[in-house]
C-alpha cells in the first residue's frame, strides 16, 4: 500500500527504489512507512515488505488563506 | 520607507510583509506570476501524499526555492495530534522548519479550535518548529500563543476565504497592545483596502490566499496587494491626522484678492 | 497595469491619479519632497495677491513647472460670482487653464455651496475652462455640474480637513454609475485605506492635502498615499472576490495524509 | 494702493516699472488695476495714477483638501 | 420621557415622533392596522386623480381624520411648478395645509432636485403651506430650506426605498448643530436599529413608509418602530455612556472571597 | 408580539428579553428605579463578602425577590476553580441555583479566559447549577461551552463597559446559526440602538449593566433599553426589507395629475 | 374628459351633478377646470360644456417613503 | 478573623449567636468556616473558636456588563 493505493512492489526493493521506479525526486519527500517516519539517509537501508504502508509526502498547492 | 523597516521573527528577515498561498489559483503559472507581482517573500503549502499517477506537474517546480521561504501549513487538521503529526512529516520534507499551525474545530467556517492549537504549539515549539498558529482574534489566546513560544501570531481578520476584511479591529488593536511577538493578519482579506486597513491598525504583515487566487484578475490583484501593504505600513508609520466631524481650509484667508 | 490605464479630461492624460495640494505643510522644502513621493502630477494652489515684503519665497520656486500641472482653486470664495473673478484672475497669470471651482457656502464645515458652485460652473465653462467643481456627493447635483460641461467632478468624501474618509460610499457608486466624465473624490482623506476604498469603487482620481501635509511625516505620508491610490486602483482592475459570512478551506480535502 | 497697502509710486511709472522696483517676476502674475484685469503685454503702456488701485495676484499655497 | 417631550412645528404638537405613510401595503386594512400599532400621528398621503371606477374604495375611508393628521406628498413631481400647484390642489381638498414636498431629479434612485426644491419651498411658504421639504444630507441645503421658511427639513437617511439606514451620520450631526427648527430623517429607515439610531443623533422624527408596508409583517413591524423611536429619543435624552476601546469591571473587587 | 414569545431556558420562561445589573449606580434607590424601568426579569449580582460595619444597607432591600430573578456572578474570578467555589457560595446563599460564570483573564480588557470557563462550566453543570457562560465571539467555543450543558451562551458584544456595541455581528451571526440554546449578547451595549441590533440579528436576549448604570439618566436609560429590546425582537420577527443601493417611488405613478 | 378618460356629461351639468353621477364624496376631491381651481362653494354654479377638460383629484395611497 | 478581619467572638459562641450579634440576616448568606461551607440548618450547632477563619458571604451590587 503506497498512499492508500494498492501498488505491486518487488519484495525487498528499498524505498530509494521505489522512488527511482515512481520517479519521485527524493528530496522533496518525506517518507513514513508504517507510521513510523523513515530518514532520508535510511532510504537506501530500508527495504519493502508485502502489507507495508508507506506514505509518501511532499508539498502541495493549497492550505492557507 | 528605511531600508531597516523589515518583518522580523525567530531571527529571520523579510522585507516584504505580505504572505500569500497557493491554492485556488487557475494554475501553477498563474500562481507563479501572482506570486512574482506580489513581492511576497513567503509562501504557503500544504503537506500531501505525492500523486502516483505523475499526470500533475509538482508545486515545487513553480516555486522557486532561492527566492522564496516554504512555510508548510497544518490545513486539514481538526485536531493537535493531526496537526502535530503533518508539522513533523512537513519538516521532514527537509525544506523548512517553519509551519503555519492550523487546527480546525469547524468545517463549515475553518473557525480555529484554539485548545487544541495551544496544545500542538506548546508540543511543536518543543520540537525546535518556528510555529505561527493561525487563531481567531481573541485577544487572550493572541497572549496565550505567545507565552507558549510561538513565533508570531496570526489572528483572522474575518473567517477563510469570505473577503469580509478586517471584521474586529478593536480586537486586533488590544492584540497588538500587548503583543511582544509579531501580528500577522491571516484569513478575510479581500481586497486592497482591507490590507492597508490590517496594516494600519499597526499589524506587523498579512497573509492571504483566496483574495488574490480567486480575484477575475489574480496577478493583478496581487500586485495591488503588494501596494496595499506597502500603503498601509508607510501610513502607519508616517502618522495619520487625526478623525474630526469637520475642519477648517488649508488656504489661509488673509491675502484674498478684492474683486 | 497597462500603460493605457491612465486619468484623463479635457484632452489631459496623466499617468497618476492622485492630486495633491500645497497648504498646511511645515514648509516649502517637506512639500516638495512630498510632491515627489506622491508621484501626484497635478497640484492645486491658491490665488492670492503678491507678498509684497519679499520676506517669503515664492511657492512656484518648489513645483517644477515641466514636471508638475499647476491647478489653480478658487479656495476662499463664497459667491459664483468671486470664484469667476478668482479664475479669470488665474488664468491671467498664464501658468493654467484649468480651474479646481470651489464655492464655499459654511465657514465652519466648508461645504460647497451648489448653487453657486453651478452657475460659476456654466459660465466658466463658456470662457473656455477646464472646470473641476469640488461639490459634495449629491449624485444629482453630480449629473448637473457635468451636463454643464465640468471636466470632471470632485465630490467630497467627506468634509475638508475631516480625515473621515469616504463617509457614504453608497452616493459616490450611485455618481460612478451615471457618470460619463471622471469622478475625483475631494476632501476627506485621513489615511492611505481611505484612498484605496475611494478608488475600489471605481472613482478614477483622488485630490488630498491635509491627509498628507498635516501628518506626522508628510513625505512617508505621501508615499503612502501614492501606493493607495496604485493598490486601489489595481484592486478594482483585478476584480475582488465575493463578500460571503464565511467560505471554505483552499486546501483540497482528498490527499489528506494518513496519521 | 497695491494689494490693499499704501505705497508709494512715482506718478506715471508703468506697471512693468513698478513689478521691476518691487522685484516681481511678470510671468507669474496677473494685474488687475481698479478692477480691471491688465493684460501682460500692456504691462509698459500702462502708468499708474495717484488712488490708482493696484492688485498683483500670484499663485499660494493653499485651498485644497 | 416627560409628557413636555412632544415634536413641535408650525404651532402643532405630537406626542409620537413618528410619521408614516400609505403606500405599497398589501392592502388598506393592514395599514389601518400598522398605522394603529406605529402610534404616529401624522400619515403622509399621495394626490392622485379619483378613480372613475369606483372598484377600488377610498384610502380615506381607512384613516380616520380625528386620530391622524394627514400630510399630503407631491410625489411624482420633477419640477417645482408641478409640486406648487400638486400641493395647491392638496389644500383644496380642505383636509390639510401642511405639504411633504418632494421634487425628484432622477427616477432611478429618486434623489431629490434642491434646487426645484429650494424654489418650490420658499413659493409654497408665502402661500401660507406648512411646507416639509424632502432633501438630501447636504448641511448647506437644510440651512437654505430652513432660512426659507420650511417647517421642518427632511433628510434623507438613504435612498428611498433602499433600507441602507443612516448612510451619513456625519452629515445629519452638522444639519443637527445649525438646525433651528426640527429636522425629520425621510427615507432609508430598513429596520427599527436605523429609526434608533436616527433618533440617538438627536433628530426630530423619522418619517418611513416602505420599512414598515413592505416587511413580511407590517404590523409587527409598525410596533417595532414605535418602541425604536421611543428608544432613540429616550436614549439621546438619558446620555449615553462614553465609547472606549476597553474599560473596568463594575464589580468592586475590594470584598473579594477568600477561597 | 404573541404571549408566546418568551426568553426560556433551563426550564424556566421569562417574558423580558432584557437582563440588568447593579453595579455602578449613583445609588440603590436609583439602581431600583432603573430596574423598574428596565422591564427586566433577571437581575445580576455579585457574591461578596458581608460588610462587617453595617453601614451599607443591604442590597437585597433593593431588589424584590418576588419580582425578579436573581443571577449571581463570578466577577472577580480568574481561574476556574475559584469560579466554581464562588458559584457554589452563591447557592449557599439559598436564593439561587443559577449562575453568570465569569473567568476573567486579562484585569485590563476583562476579556475571558475561555480555557477556564470551559472547565468550570463542566463542572458546574455537573454540580446542578444552571450555567449561563460569558465568553467572547468565538462560535467554536460557543458551540463547546453549549455541548458542555450551558443553558445559554453569552458572547460579549465589545469588551465591558467599552459602549462599543456590537462590535462583531457576523460572529454573532455564525453563533446563532449553530446554536440550540438561547445566545445572550453581555457587555459592550452602549445605548439603545446597540441592544436593537443584537435583537434583530436574532439573538435571544441581552445583559447590559454600565450602559444604563453610568448614563447621566440611568432610568431614562433603561427605559431606552426596554424599548429598544422589543423594537429589536419585533422587527427580527416582522422581517426587515432587503437591503438595495436604490429602489423605486411607492406611489404608484398611473394617476398623475396634469397639471 | 374627465381625469383623461372621455365621459358622456349632460351639457350644462354641474360640477356638483357630476360628482353626485360619479358618486364622489365632495368633502374629499379638489377639483379644476381647464387647468383652473373651482372653489368648493362654486360647485352647483360651475357649469360643464363639451370639451371642457375637468380634473378630480383626491388623497391616495402612496408617496412617502 | 472574619472576613480577614480580626473580630472578638465569645470562645464556642455558635454561628448562629455571631450572626445574630453582627445582626446579619442568616437567609441572606452563606458561611465557611476554615475553607468548609456550612449548611444554614448547622449554624446553631457549629461553634467558633480562636483562630477559626470564617467567611460570611451574601449578594452585593455589581460584576456584571
Amino acid at each position: 500500500m503506497v498512499n492508500g493505493k494498492k501498488l505491486e512492489v518487488t519484495d525487498g526493493a528499498t524505498i530509494t527504489a521505489l522512488l527511482e521506479e515512481l520517479n519521485i525526486n527524493p528530496l522533496r519527500v518525506a517518507v513514513q512507512l508504517n507510521l513510523e517516519i523513515i530518514k532520508r539517509e535510511r532510504y537506501d537501508k530500508t527495504t519493502l515488505r508485502a502489507g507495508d504502508k508507506l506514505e509518501i509526502i511532499t508539498f502541495m498547492a493549497g492550505g492557507s488563506e | 520607507m528605511e531600508k531597516s523597516d523589515t518583518l522580523k521573527f525567530a531571527g529571520r528577515e523579510f522585507r516584504s510583509r505580505l504572505i500569500v498561498g497557493t491554492g485556488k489559483y487557475p494554475d501553477h503559472r498563474s500562481m507563479q506570476r501572482a506570486h512574482e507581482a506580489s513581492g511576497a517573500e513567503i509562501v504557503t503549502v500544504a503537506v500531501r501524499r505525492v500523486n502516483l499517477d505523475r499526470t500533475q506537474e509538482s508545486l515545487l517546480d513553480y516555486i522557486d526555492a532561492k527566492k522564496y521561504t516554504l512555510l508548510p501549513n497544518t490545513a486539514g487538521c481538526y485536531t493537535a495530534e493531526e496537526a502535530i503529526k503533518t508539522a513533523i512529516l512537513a519538516r521532514e520534507v527537509g525544506l523548512s522548519d517553519m509551519v503555519k499551525l492550523k487546527v480546525i474545530n469547524d468545517q463549515r467556517t475553518l473557525f480555529p479550535d484554539n485548545e487544541e492549537l495551544l496544545k500542538a504549539t506548546k508540543v511543536l515549539v518543543k520540537e525546535g518548529f518556528v510555529v505561527l498558529p493561525y487563531t481567531n482574534d481573541d485577544p487572550v489566546m493572541a497572549k496565550k500563543l505567545e507565552d507558549a513560544g510561538a513565533a508570531a501570531v496570526m489572528p483572522l481578520g474575518a473567517p477563510i476565504g469570505s473577503g469580509l476584511g478586517i471584521r474586529n479591529p478593536y480586537n486586533i488593536k488590544i492584540i497588538l497592545e500587548a503583543a511582544r511577538v509579531p501580528v500577522i493578519v491571516d484569513a478575510g482579506v479581500g481586497t486592497a483596502s482591507d490590507a492597508t486597513i490590517a496594516m494600519e491598525l499597526g499589524c506587523d504583515g498579512v497573509l492571504m490566499n483566496t483574495g488574490i487566487a480567486c480575484a477575475k484578475d489574480p496577478v493583478a490583484m496581487a500586485e495591488a496587494m503588494r501596494h496595499a501593504v506597502i500603503a498601509g505600513r508607510l501610513a502607519y508609520l508616517a502618522g495619520r491626522i487625526p478623525k474630526k466631524l469637520y475642519a477648517t481650509a488649508s488656504s489661509p484667508l488673509e491675502g484674498m484678492v478684492e474683486l
